[in-house]
């Protein structure tokens, strides 16, 4: 992908965080790294996060150790059956790669590694180092895969060409470019929809999928958790897509809808009211009274049913204050649910989220509460000021937090437990009253009792 | 008297993981439906697949593969640079090149040390790919001292700034003079592109950058050592994530009458105490200790195939003598450890310890009926690796498999030095730069009863069946292991009991009724 | 390349369990046969009434179990006695009764410790029983000091010695008439009945017992107390089966600047270095020292139900303050520890200490989510149930059933104390002089997540796949547990250990494929 | 049991030992335990050891906690079925019992056990003090046994009437007195056989079965390894018995055959010719010329079978010399399996070797080789004047042989390992080549460096 291309995905005109800005701030595009910063992944984390799930296919890393030996098998997103995807795949390129250029061994890999696995398809990543001794990996791609007979796709995404969310959009480009539209599925129905951006991190969406099959609403294809590669090629006759992570894949949702007609939503399946919303996306979108009707139904059953399990543990947390910093996931819907169970939000970070999700947040929050530094420090400084009785966060800040002994509730890629849909909410409530009730808190935060003044 | 309560607690507490909750029917109707779905091959063919992926004649063409790499055990150089630094008194590493690098560097360092990791980039972009990343480098530095206030900076490389041929001391130059940092900052550096070496290349290049410059700095003043009647030794232990290792080091050499100085102390750093305060730099060896190094009588080095290039400079530029020993693990490997450093210090080895070294001999002849004999696959890195395998076959265990990615070529010669020396060495086959792809074909066509590596072999371990003994990096998985000793009688102890108690875990979860035993 | 090797070893050393051996086919059909010929019930009427025994019918009727103790966990008072003597330099324990009472008490210990124990029999018959066994007393004596050679011989008694009211303090004055021991030849006594009392019952009267005739002795003599700088307290661990309890209790001591006296300090005689020589008597409190315990500032007790006797004759005849403690396990019972050592000896707790417990602190909240609301049965001798309810309290686990089958009435008092301190102790029962099978019917009615006792529970622990953290005493079947320290930060932190990695490797184990991760 | 009437077990006139005592040395019995030692079990032991392995009956221990405290589930006699054997039951006596005496509570005892566990039968063991105080165990056990219906066998064997032995010896009186006969098989052959003295510890009947199997032998009764209550009550139905353990139970064999004409040999299971006498003493006793042909021709295959595994064993055990002391095994079987091997027998403890198994030692190993105290010092000097490689010992002296960095290899009842029968020799040999070959012992027979002479 050349530089002008990839720049063509910052004027994402669907883009709400484009939209809102200014022409000349649209023309820099997403914000630039800056030198000296200590976090935040690069484009090709980005993309192998959007990807990788796809768990039926080889996942191919063409570059030096760095890159796959830090990286394999490091990511919740869960697969119902393959596991393909969890292997690190890679060529491993050598000094003497990198003088001679990588394309042969790029070549033999895809050919070894189709030969050994025989995947429905093989997804081969580009990295810093293969990217700038120009290793044509479109090129090497289109032999391999005519060599094998297996679709062999090009992410075009090193490293040092920005950050994670830009990798986010140029996956969503590549599935639309060389996938999606390439199977055409024997049993497409009416109620076929797609989701974007959903990872199935902890298995989250298998708490999800019930309630759409419950509807009669089938998911055709997931980019990408739990995802299969012949369903996502299969994505262009779903009949309406859902963005769950909006920032990163909305161009993909557009694409669909350029290319193929489909009408698409975003929501969110983080709380009761975001949850609700969703459903009724779905049904609105897919344009069917009587799905309306049973989704009207579903929604009044399954709130009460949450309401009722959610209401010891909310007796329990109102008036907590949480301080908040997501990373991938709709920071306004947590925002939301945190007040539903009663919480205070004192702070929320928000240099992870879209314009839009920043405009929902300032309606719950106002701004005073936003907090612009992601620091682990800026967090424990507001979380102290504050008084705050926990941080929800991801897992990066998670050691910060301990070590200020905060409580702390992991909301990222790194977490084991499902928040999604309906009994995610109460999962929520259940672990947010669990870490803020943890005796080790009232523990670590009293100090050695000889450190007390006075004492003995 | 009734003993059924009457009520039960209403906080419903009970912790229910993913595990337990796609147990549930509904999920199991799902996963099957999405198979037929997914029009899957039938299970009876997955079955033979997966069977022939076991065999022999898969064994023999994984190892013709040539391109692929599965599963590598190692990580890059620039890592291996991070560790380094962080083994130093206020030091910020920072890495030279895209942000990406870094975020694994510290999410892996995170999840193994269940720490906060300080370390930053140069967040290098498509321009600097083109111009150079001089301005990166700058901005890096002026941001980093203003926000991050540290008393050295450490800067590597990655393999995007080495493609380009980045020239650091230029640039730490230019970051002077532009003064994004004053003229007598320290800043130390490596060059450390990933596709040379490994990890523990990276902590090599590091670690002499930094006691280099150390060396050079005002601070390496020959009148500025304390007056003291102990002799100092410096302790080098290398890409060691044990920080009980660093701890147990110090204890030793102070038990003795010497003076230890770790170089590459980070045991504070990856060990910190939670008081409230998160303190960007905990511990590491003082920058003013590190500069009077070179005035020690001699230097340890504790790892052989990672310190290369650091034992060739201490030899040559600080003309002082190096002790490069095994990894001191085990009976054997203690002994030959504190010979060397009774030697080199001229002191005794003091009652304490050969109480010690009597007690782990004592519990290695407790446990040996149950070690003795089993069969055993290693991984990991060259130097580990050599030291546990020193180690099993002490006890009498049959190393089988020892697999390690990032072993250069002098690791057959050294290996073999070590299992020639005992028969129970005989079986075993040496399998420098294999990944764990292979050792998955060894283990399934030539079946051990023990695995000992990292976290990344559970997956073997659970395939197989075979019980794996976490020794190494990275584990994420399990707690606490890293705090505490490996090295050392005490070590040794802590190593043994592991491993027997795995062995014995095994040997119950195996037992039919008639002989799950209360005595062992 | 070929990777397959030509030839197999010649040495067909691999290790194969009867728990393989048994599998065999032909074992199975042995078993089959067994079973019809002895026209054994049908599986499933045998299946039926297995799970009516797990069920709240049957635990009520276990429950109401008068007469009858099954699987008791407790031995008796002269096993705790022959453990206090062992204690003391140059010891031999002497127990008054018929030999096949010392026969037990060496196996356990030898199998506990994996040590050799010494202990002798007065080995009482019948004739002793109708007439006394006074002749018995004096020619063991007159036997053990021609043979062994100890220092001081600790005699206890058994409970036939005590149904026929053996006056241990005359026999002991006619052994020295009759000159099987010398005039001044120390010997301490206790009337230990096994009908009375438990193992740390008989610990507590043979401790008191020894330091009452050491405190008499001729080198009790205040004159005799080493000059030092250094405040002396007396460290009285009690039925303390962890060595390393010992070792560290005098490390933190020292640490703190004061003088620690170990009463009864067993380390050495059950953990003594491998050194080709069978010494007999390795170590213990010297005799001479603790004569000087009645001078020295203060005795911490660590043992409330344990040590009842001992500590009101250290109150009562020494005048000495006591300081009675809950075992030391965890932050909140080190810090007591700590926080009374400090002030009765006018000493500051070390920045090393304080450091020490950040970081058990620092590990605790990294494990917190995996063991936070994990439900727990804990079973041991009191104190140390008492202490570990305490710790996993503080961990944020909930104890579900607290069994202790040598508690007496007090201990639940003592508990409910412990219990009402946290709302995670809300759901627990506390069940003082219930055995094991009363605790399968707890364990199976109301479920838990981790069982943490000795050995005895591992067939609990296996019959309803709960896993086991094994802590306490006896453990036979795992190795090395007991010479690593639970008490102290660095006891917590081991501790911490077991129980985290316990319930990791359960995850694990229980995680179908799609969730065995690499990450926890 | 009356005094009296224990005497007179010692008068045993099958029993070598008495056999070969003078009238005077007779009359005193078996030796008594010596005030002042530190080791051997009481007569309660002995019984237990006896008994208890019936697997499927209810083993009830009347008295203080002591002796069920101490003692429950600590024996390596294992069971292919039930399990009810390894639980340990007690009345758990205390001070009042004991003023008060403790019958009522021992009687409700049998009665809950028989209530909740449904046994077979219910042992009942007496103890030092229950046997002082008076309590009258045979009228409870007889009450108790009206009461429930289910036989309930007094066991009077308090510790203090003598050393381990004698407790065998009651418990086979006790046997015979009360259990065998009382059961009518429907089953009897012609090749049945009863064992006598065979715990199989760690399964090793398991070995042997199989050989008496191929022999057309069927075992009727094992006293006691893995037994059953029904199957020992009816050993009175089989055609002849052999003695495994000679010393305690020869008393029994020969009430066997007084009471019903049943004939008796001594055997031993372990080493090859002690194997191969012992088939042929079935064949001979049975009887039967077809047995006799089969046995030889099994023997003959067994053993070209087990010469050939062992020989590589043997190749590197020859020359190597052993200590050995054993508890309840044939010793001389052992020192001749050790010579088998090419292993020279040292020394040989006999103080728990019958007069009988000595004459056979003095055989093979003449005078001077015989260790007649059994202290670990002592076992540790003769291995160290001898230079001997190996204690072959029970597991009371492990602990002393490694801290004397002795190699040791157990032979007594706490083992896992099956000795018995051609397979065990094969073990016997693997084992004992293991714990000499163990790079354990080179290494901690070596003291630390700098406790060398002259080191730096």
């Amino acid at each position: 992908m050349a530089a002008t291309e990839r720049a063509a995905l910052f004027t994402e005109t669907a883009c709400d965080t484009n939209n809102a800005k200014s022409a000349k701030a649209r023309k820099a595009g997403c914000p630039k790294p800056q030198p000296g910063g200590t976090s935040g992944g690069c484009t090709f984390d980005g993309a192998m996060i959007t990807l990788v799930p796809i768990a039926d296919s080889a996942h191919i890393v063409h570059g030096p150790i760095a890159c796959a030996g830090n990286s394999w098998d490091g990511r919740g997103s869960l697969s119902s059956g393959p596991t393909l995807f969890r292997h690190g795949f890679t060529t491993d390129m050598t000094e003497s790669d990198v003088v001679l250029g990588g394309e042969q061994r790029l070549f033999d890999t895809i050919c070894e590694v189709v030969e050994r696995y025989a995947p429905p398809a093989v997804f081969v990543y580009s990295t810093c180092v293969t990217a700038m001794i120009g290793d044509d990996l479109g090129a090497v791609c289109a032999a391999a895969a005519e060599q094998t007979g297996v679709p062999v796709i090009p992410v075009d995404a090193p490293g040092f060409v920005g950050n994670k969310n830009l990798g986010n959009k140029i996956a969503g480009q590549t599935l639309l470019d060389h996938v999606i539209g390439t199977v055409e599925p024997g049993d497409v129905t009416d109620l076929d929809v797609n989701l974007i951006g959903e990872y199935n991190i902890a298995g989250e969406l298998w708490d999800v999928v019930p309630l759409l099959t419950r509807l009669g609403i089938r998911v055709r294809s997931c980019i990408s958790g739990d995802a299969r590669y012949r369903d996502i090629a299969a994505a262009h006759r779903a009949k309406a897509t859902m963005v769950v992570c909006s920032r990163a894949l909305l161009g993909l949702a557009r694409g669909l809808e350029e290319r193929y007609g489909i009408p698409w939503f975003e929501g969110s399946f983080y709380g009761v009211s975001a949850m609700g919303d969703t459903l009724r996306g779905f049904a609105r979108l897919l344009d069917d009274d009587e799905l309306s009707r049973r989704t009207e139904e579903l929604i009044a059953v399954e709130e009460a049913a949450v309401e009722a399990a959610i209401a010891p543990y909310r007796a329990r947390l109102t008036g907590r204050k949480a301080v908040l910093y997501t990373g991938g996931v709709k920071s306004w819907s947590i925002v939301s649910a945190l007040q539903d169970l009663g919480i205070e939000v004192v702070g929320s970070g928000i240099t992870k989220s879209s314009d839009g999700d920043i405009d929902k947040i300032r309606e719950l929050l106002g701004d005073a509460k936003m907090i612009s530094e992601g620091s682990p420090r800026e967090l424990l400084r507001v979380a102290e000021e504050t008084g705050a009785d926990i941080l929800v966060a991801g897992g990066r800040n998670q050691y910060t937090a301990l070590k200020g002994r905060l409580p702390f509730l992991d909301i990222n890629q790194e977490r084991h437990i499902p928040y999604a849909g309906y009994t995610g909410m109460v999962e929520f409530a259940r672990r947010l009253d669990m870490a803020i009730a943890s005796p080790v808190w009232e523990q670590v935060r009293r100090p050695a009792p000889w450190d007390l003044v006075g004492a003995h | 008297m009734t003993t059924t309560p009457e009520h039960t607690s209403a906080v419903p507490l009970r912790v229910l993981d993913h595990n337990d909750i796609f147990r549930d029917e509904v999920y199991q109707k799902q996963f099957e439906g999405k198979r037929e779905f997914e029009n899957a091959a039938p299970k009876e063919e997955v079955q033979r697949v997966l069977d022939w992926t076991r065999g022999w004649e898969y064994r023999e063409k994984n190892f013709a593969r040539e391109a692929l790499t599965v599963n590598p055990a190692k990580a890059c150089q620039p890592l291996g640079a991070v560790l380094a630094a962080l083994g130093f008194e206020g030091t910020m590493p920072l890495v030279h090149g895209s942000q990406g690098c870094v975020a694994y560097f510290r999410s892996h360092f995170a999840r193994h040390f269940k720490e906060p990791v300080p370390a930053a980039s140069t967040s290098m972009t498509e321009d600097a790919a083109v111009f150079g990343g001089i301005n990166n480098l700058v901005e890096a530095m002026e941001n980093i001292t203003a926000l991050y206030k540290p008393k050295h900076i450490a800067v590597s490389t990655t393999c995007m700034a080495e493609v380009i041929g980045e020239d650091l001391f230029a640039y730490i130059g230019a970051a002077r003079e532009q003064e994004a940092i004053t003229q007598d900052f320290p800043v130390s550096y490596a060059h450390t592109p990933s596709f040379v070496g490994s990890h523990i290349t990276g902590y090599d290049v590091m670690l002499k950058g930094i006691i280099e410059m150390l060396a050079k700095s005002p601070d390496a003043d020959a009148s500025k050592v304390a007056k003291s009647d102990k002799v100092r030794l410096n302790v080098i232990p290398g890409f060691d994530t044990y920080v009980g290792n660093h701890r147990e080091y110090k204890r030793i050499l102070e038990l003795m009458g010497v003076d230890p100085l770790i170089l590459g102390d980070h045991s504070s750093a990856l060990d910190s105490p939670a008081n409230g305060e998160y303190e960007l730099y905990p511990g590491g060896t003082p920058l003013k200790e590190g500069a009077l190094a070179k005035f020690s009588r001699a230097s340890l080095l504790l790892q052989e195939s990672t310190l290369r290039r650091t034992a060739e400079y201490i030899e040559k530029d600080w003309k002082q003598e190096t002790i490069t020993l095994e990894t001191p693990l085990g009976v054997k490997g203690t002994d030959a450890f504190l010979t060397a450093v009774a030697k080199v210090a001229d002191v005794e080895v003091p009652a304490e310890l050969t109480a010690e070294r009597g007690r782990l001999v004592d519990a290695i002849t407790d446990s040996h009926a149950y070690v003795h004999g089993k069969r055993v696959a290693i991984a990991g890195d060259p130097d580990l690796v050599v030291a546990l395998t020193r180690f099993v076959l002490e006890l009498g265990m049959i190393p089988v498999h020892i697999v390690s990615t990032n072993a250069d070529t002098s690791f057959k010669a050294r290996m073999e030095k070590v299992l020639s020396a005992s028969k129970f060495g005989d079986e075993a086959t040496v399998w420098p730069e294999k990944d764990l792809w292979h050792l998955r074909s060894l283990v399934f066509t030539e079946p051990v009863d023990v695995l000992i590596g990292s976290m990344q072999l559970k997956y073997i371990s659970r395939e197989a069946n075979v019980p794996l003994v976490r020794v190494g990096f990275p584990i994420f998985d399990r707690h606490h292991l890293h705090r505490f000793p490996i090295i050392g009688y005490t070590g040794g102890l802590h190593l043994l009991t592991q491993l027997v108690n795995t062995i014995l875990d095994e040997m119950d979860r195996n037992a039919p009724d008639h002989s799950f035993d209360a005595v062992r």
